[in-house]
């Protein structure tokens, strides 16, 4: 029975994003007591330890967790954060009237939105998501704004042309996903 | 009484169909329409008697069923060429294709999913739902059901509604709505019961009314809770 | 020095959140080329299947991917930060009828169930578990829908052509609680 709970135990320990105490063990274990989980994160740990696998098992803020070793951080550090920033609600409203009116000038977007939008515009060109077409002929030859491929890859887009409609945009919830 | 402890599980008409058609014990392909009818007509009844709310699609159905009932009742006419369509094929067809879809459920519902049965590394918080701050929602047919049953009983207090709709054509009404709706951006669900003088001719264009909406030739929506239906034709 | 990509590998996989693709996994390591990187996930995936931990690789969603095994599911759903999103019976035959359908469009799908789906495609929409494809030229323009990755990750499926196929169904096989 002893082999089962070490598996729980560790079951519990691959999921969690965080360190786990023997207590916070226990709770979710009932019937369980602190010396016997104690003992087997024990036994997981020198398991580990003798592997000779990329990760271990290492008590940490009076928690365990499962870690990489140092000698694979390069390349993990490499990976692409997978979380990728969301979009507040004033900077989607300003990538829709982009996208939906573009090729748009500042000014153009600042009179449909009603405030100012020039931070809002140096995020979204800083993400990739909207990029400078040209100038328009105009006093001060103000930038025209279109949005980018990645907008459409972030977005899940074929093409321009398969931009739902506001009014779907408004049935559909959208923002949250991005 | 062996409906009231089901009610809730249907989750649709054709849900309801194929428990009626399990329970009886009868052959998908060959349905007794006149006995199922009755059944699905006294289970509409039992919802409206318990005050449930029946969502139109489960009306729309009934007036399906009927329509293939009524037809049933024809004489055949043996056309030497053509051969005559059972009047039920069509519904058989739904009705196996629902099965397989639920089938399809089954499978998914079975497997090891995420979350459920397996996990991941890095459990992470959920992301709070987002907020919707959408001030004009599109109506389901639920809530234009609701709306007309109001429409209905400010007009007709003492009356009990039975959805038959036999002596005006569902057809004629959903041309009528169209050509109301072509000339003007919206038109309100009172507005177009306004002017009808009979029960019958109202349930006659309320199914019509299910029907445009299901077919997505017009929309419905509802500025703010409880407010009055606005309808739109939606432009080709 | 094969030992080494394997374990630098297995680091990656163990890091990342999502499935990781053989091409992914390439992107990171530079001077590696793809045939072997498949070939080192398929030895890790062997090698865990034979270790009896209580968590194992799966190729999903065209990737490779760390899970835990269903054996050990109950005790890590008893985890306060854990989420099990539970689809409704209803939910789960629209995304059912999208999966098997797609490309399909929202008329379609309530033609089969026979009732209402907005909302359903709505809260789908809103998971991440479908995505609009694009639209179909018929009058009002509808949304093309389909499955997304997230869809194959959570349903433990390598691809859509791993999907079970349907049997045909003769008779009623009710059974199943409905």
């Amino acid at each position: 029975m002893n082999t089962s709970l070490k598996l729980i135990v560790e079951s519990l320990l691959f999921a969690s994003s965080e360190p786990l105490t023997p207590r916070q063990i226990r709770d979710l274990l009932p019937g369980k007591d602190l010396k016997e989980i104690k003992h087997v994160l024990q036994e997981l740990k020198n398991e580990y330890e003798k592997m000779d696998r990329s990760f271990l098992i290492r008590e940490v803020a009076q928690g365990y967790q499962f870690r990489s070793l140092p000698l694979y951080g390069p390349y993990i550090a490499n990976m692409p954060s997978s979380t990728p920033s969301r979009l507040s609600r004033a900077a989607l409203e300003t990538l829709a009237i982009i996208a939906y009116k573009q090729p748009i000038i500042r000014q153009e977007i600042e009179r449909l939105r009603g405030v100012d939008v020039s931070s809002l515009v140096r995020m979204l060109l800083k993400k990739g998501l909207i990029r400078i077409v040209g100038r328009k002929s105009l006093p001060g030859r103000p930038i025209i704004y279109g949005t980018t491929g990645k907008f459409l890859e972030v977005f899940d887009l074929k093409d321009l042309s398969s931009l739902p409609t506001l009014k779907e945009i408004e049935e559909l919830g959208y923002g949250e996903e991005g | 009484m062996t409906f009231t402890t089901k009610l809730e599980v249907f989750e649709g008409p054709l849900d309801l169909l194929l428990h009626l058609i399990k329970i009886n014990e009868v052959d998908i392909s060959d349905i007794p329409i006149a006995t199922i009818t009755d059944q699905y007509l006294e289970y509409l009844d039992l919802m409206k008697a318990l005050d449930i709310n029946v969502a139109g699609d489960f009306l729309l159905m009934a007036s399906t069923l009927m329509h293939i009932k009524s037809k049933m009742l024809l004489p055949k006419q043996k056309d030497d060429f053509e051969e005559i369509e059972d009047p039920r094929e069509e519904i058989v067809r739904s009705l196996m294709e629902y099965m397989r879809l639920k089938e399809a459920a089954n499978e998914l519902a079975s497997r090891d999913i995420l979350y459920r049965d397996v996990f991941k590394r890095g459990i992470e918080m959920d992301s709070p739902s987002g907020q919707e701050d959408i001030n004009t929602a599109e109506v389901t047919l639920y809530e234009l059901m609701n709306a007309f049953k109001m429409i209905i009983k400010k007009k007709y207090p003492d009356i009990v509604l039975r959805f038959k709709a036999e002596s005006w054509s569902v057809k004629k009404k959903m041309v009528e709505i169209m050509k109301r709706l072509k000339g003007v951006k919206n038109l309100y669900l009172g507005d177009l019961f306004s002017t009808m003088g009979s029960v019958s001719e109202m349930i006659a264009t309320f199914l019509a009314l299910l029907e445009l909406v299901r077919t997505g030739s017009i929309n419905a929506f509802q500025d703010r809770e409880g407010s009055d239906i606005r309808l739109e034709a939606i432009n080709k």
